[in-house]
């Protein structure tokens, strides 16, 4: 008994402040975590010690705290490296989100590289974040955008990666974890598939890097994405890993100080990536909080973050599919999935089982979930996701299920 | 126990049940779609007018509770209004939706006072809205027209 | 001697912890302001704030916490806008920087309306950041980039402006204040040549923004930016004014969530501005703590602070143009300036006496402070900059000059 | 008064005032011009080999005083060493400034202690590197020619 509370409690909830608020009136259940997820204290107070101690700007400054602050920003990129075992050729480029990361590839890579008549290879299971930047480089170079055949839930077989893949396939875009259906596809197979035939692989990792342990020196993908504040730390910092002799080749994407050589009245010459890529003042406190995040992460454990996942997962999927008239969008032997759950109530609408459960405190998702193409091949016409992280009990998968009752009753 | 108690109240279900008003009209004289893009609803209203007066009201589409018992709402309240109560109409439940006034209506439409409570929650206040915007795009339409019909 | 205590104090250092710190076991004397600004506590506390009490992601949740984080995040847009005099036909889109928001232009403006022969007008006195975003995108589209003929000092004649401008002329980019001398060009004049010359102009108000009052709908600028941090504000916030029509014209610059009507497997519609140039997940925490930068500016009035940095200004002239062998660099009969000073010590490189006055706890900027054409066209390898905000006083000032001496003895 | 003590040490400012090795080489067996683009500073290195031995070193250029003081100091320190004591040397700068070791060089090059301290000031640690960075391409440039020499 014992051992089961602990199996699906880390025992972290006290760390995170928002946790012991009301909402509604009621102990809030935060089970919003694909959307974004909540912040440690450890972060909260990393960020108002750069604010309250320091708060000079980075790189240029020749006085102390701006030193202090060039080597705290700086060692931030070494951490963030590390925890998700960036290779050695490889490199991690600061930007605001995983969105602004993804249209740098698609861009800075893309609209460079891409020919008539090449093709770049997605999924319908994509957030926007990872589609449409592809969709306007597509149109704009004359590329064709294929998509990998996928099953009814979205799962994909490698098999079809393979056919879906043709001589003038140059990207291969997919995401390492679904945030409708927590689906993790086999991004390493796919990634061997797309190498083998010549193509470069894109990974989204917005969730999966949040969610589970990442090697990205084993994933060996070519470009991945992800975002801080989906992994504890602030918003406003994302990330773009690429190997750096893509980057070389890349042109810069924004245009600014701080990324140059030399600029005269007609032309600039641009320093390597990072700063290359990185012109302008950045988000310097979010980047800075960000190395609590990382702290908290590691000493938590992702395996252990994981694990609690699969387990409140299991809990939810075995007590919300006994409710008659709930469907659960759940993909057929996929192998691991991270915590993520989208369901619908018969009869209800996504957005009134939402709202139900916001009156007693439960925070969900209701909605597309920026996944429009996987909505209209599933057929709905939205979901309810529940998206657990490692603040998540087994006393919050059953307050769920208890409200997706109610929900089910009221509303018949 | 609280269920939402100033979401849903009971006539907003009674009015989100409710099938009488939900379909197509062959002979409408104005048809508009309204859709939101930040969750889908998606509501087609359906106007007869003979001269200034609304003759008949449907609505057909998908949506959530709020959304559908606030497009019956309309359809009920407006059956044999003018085109001018009608725009009257869509400022009362804007000014109790939008600027979280006290609802105020008129005979015949009071079953809207239940959805005041939606003004509490803004991301629900497009969904009550949807219709009603739709039925301003209409409006609009009869009054750019010219008053030859 | 009271007034003049109060002349050249606004008696707010108690609002900025990072006052009360020592740098190099030296009382902090603050002169970066042109790099970024200190932050007040309760712009510190605002974040806190939202990050302890909320945490949630806006506009797409259906729960309590995410609707108040999306209506405390709408606010701040409605209270810049009032903050900056935003007209009616205007708008204002949240970027990460001043540097993205001068991209935006050049690129879902400049590269989508530019033919091959228009012409780019601006000037060598821009920030890298108004300056190479046009060479990229003349380059690209064929454009002339051509530069208004400027004094030794940098100082901008309106006529010269309109003969610099032809009739193929689309774009006027000019600071509204330079971050070298703290020149403000006569932008209102400016924009008045430029329209009647059927121009757009974009106005570089990340100076000008920051340090003194500003109505846009004066202004009469197509487009503005500036920056939060240079406000009191959180860094990973820039700002881009323009018209609404303007907006309408132009294409997305990211493409992602939170942006789109409808997304298909093919194709994507948009949202109108500010949404459309928004996608993903914004810097939310910075966007809520920007109000209370906003609150805290208008409490104590942009034109006392305006009026403050004059006198420090006029200070800090009179006694280092006293030193031999200091030189100023300061613009002719340009009018009104903005706080920020730039000099060098004959002899003596700017790093140099940047260092000297590190060690004594002054925090100025040595280099070319990202304008390395104007640093050409001054014949400069570089300069000291000392530059003022709210919470200096004469003492800053006092401080500074005593540091130039020892700093020239020290190398004589 | 602790003027930048220790960052500015006597023997810096003195390596920094010499002009003695400031000027170009005419007969220059290799040269090479290294740039720090965040500060400008900008330093040429002339190098005259025989064989294996630097017989002698010259810079010139625009800097800041660690700049030139190292550059300096680095052409006091070369001259008769030979190509792999070089290397060395290049090694034992790098290890006092970018890892805060202690400082160890051989006898002729002691004076090189003196910018120890700059290694508390991490901006300025690019100018005292600039001159043995660039001294480090002609090292793999000398390296990386047939020995036939
Ligand atoms: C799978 C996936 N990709 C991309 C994104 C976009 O991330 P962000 O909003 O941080 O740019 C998200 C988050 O919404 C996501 O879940
Ligand atoms: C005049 C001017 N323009 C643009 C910028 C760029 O601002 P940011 O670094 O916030 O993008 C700066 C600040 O460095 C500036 O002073």
């Amino acid at each position: 008994m014992i051992d089961q509370v602990k199996d699906t409690d880390l025992g972290v909830r006290a760390d995170f402040p928002v946790l012991s608020r009301l909402m509604r009136g009621k102990p809030l259940v935060y089970l919003d975590n694909g959307a974004t997820s909540l912040k440690p204290q450890s972060v909260i107070d990393a960020e108002v010690a750069y604010l309250r101690d320091n708060g000079a700007t980075i790189h240029r400054g020749v006085y102390e705290f701006s030193e202090r602050a060039t080597t705290m920003y700086d060692d931030a990129r070494v951490r963030i490296k590390r925890f998700v075992g960036c290779p050695e050729d490889g490199e991690v480029v600061f930007t605001k989100s995983a969105t602004e990361s993804s249209n740098i590839i698609a861009r800075s890579w893309g609209a460079k590289f891409l020919r008539p008549g090449d093709r770049v290879v997605t999924t319908e299971i994509e957030h926007h974040a990872n589609i449409i930047p592809w969709q306007e480089v597509a149109r704009a170079t004359g590329a064709e955008l294929a998509f990998i055949p996928i099953g009814p839930r979205g799962e994909i077989d490698p098999g079809d990666v393979a056919r879906t893949i043709n001589d003038r396939t140059r990207i291969v875009a997919v995401t390492g974890m679904s945030n409708v259906t927590g689906a993790m596809p086999a991004v390493r197979e796919i990634a061997q598939i797309a190498h083998a035939a010549g193509a470069l692989v894109v990974v989204d990792g917005a969730q999966l890097v949040s969610h589970h342990p990442v090697n990205l020196a084993e994933l060996d993908a070519d470009f991945v994405i992800w975002s801080s504040h989906k992994m504890c730390g602030p918003t406003g910092v994302g990330f773009l890993y690429a190997r750096k002799c893509l980057l070389e080749q890349m042109d810069p994407f924004l245009y600014g100080g701080d990324m140059i050589v030399k600029v005269t009245k007609d032309r600039a010459t641009y320093a390597q990536a990072p700063e290359k890529f990185e012109p302008g003042t950045p988000n310097i406190s979010g980047v800075i909080a960000l190395t609590a995040a990382i702290d908290y992460l590691e000493a938590i454990g992702m395996d252990r973050i994981a694990d609690l996942e699969d387990r409140l997962l299991a809990r939810a999927e075995e007590a919300l599919g006994e409710i008659p008239g709930v469907t659960l969008y759940v993909p057929d032997s996929v192998g691991r999935r991270g915590g993520i759950l989208s369901f619908n109530v018969d009869g209800v609408h996504p957005h009134d089982v939402g709202s139900m459960l916001d009156s007693e405190g439960i925070a969900v998702r209701a909605g597309f979930h920026c996944a429009q193409p996987f909505m209209r091949h599933m057929g709905v016409g939205g979901t309810v996701r529940a998206s657990f992280y490692l603040y998540n009990t087994a006393a919050d998968v059953d307050a769920l299920v208890a409200g997706v009752r109610r929900a089910k009753e009221f509303f018949q | 126990m609280n269920l939402g108690d100033d979401l849903y109240r009971e006539i907003i279900l009674d009015n989100y049940k409710s099938t009488e008003n939900r379909k197509s009209l062959d002979d409408a004289t104005f048809s508009q779609e309204g859709f939101n893009p930040s969750c889908g609803d998606d509501v087609t209203l359906y106007l007869k007018t003979d001269g200034d007066t609304i003759t008949d009201v449907t609505y057909d589409g998908m949506g959530c509770s709020i959304c559908l018992a606030s497009a019956n709402m309309l359809c009920n309240s407006l059956k044999g209004a003018t085109v001018a109560q009608a725009e009257d109409l869509i400022g009362r439940v804007k000014a109790m939706l939008v600027n979280q006034e006290q609802p105020d209506f008129p005979d015949g439409a009071e079953d809207l006072e239940a959805i005041a409570g939606v003004s509490k929650f803004p991301v629900r206040v497009k969904c009550a809205l949807l219709s009603w915007n739709t039925l301003h795009q209409i409006v609009q339409e009869i009054k750019s027209k010219p008053s030859d019909r």
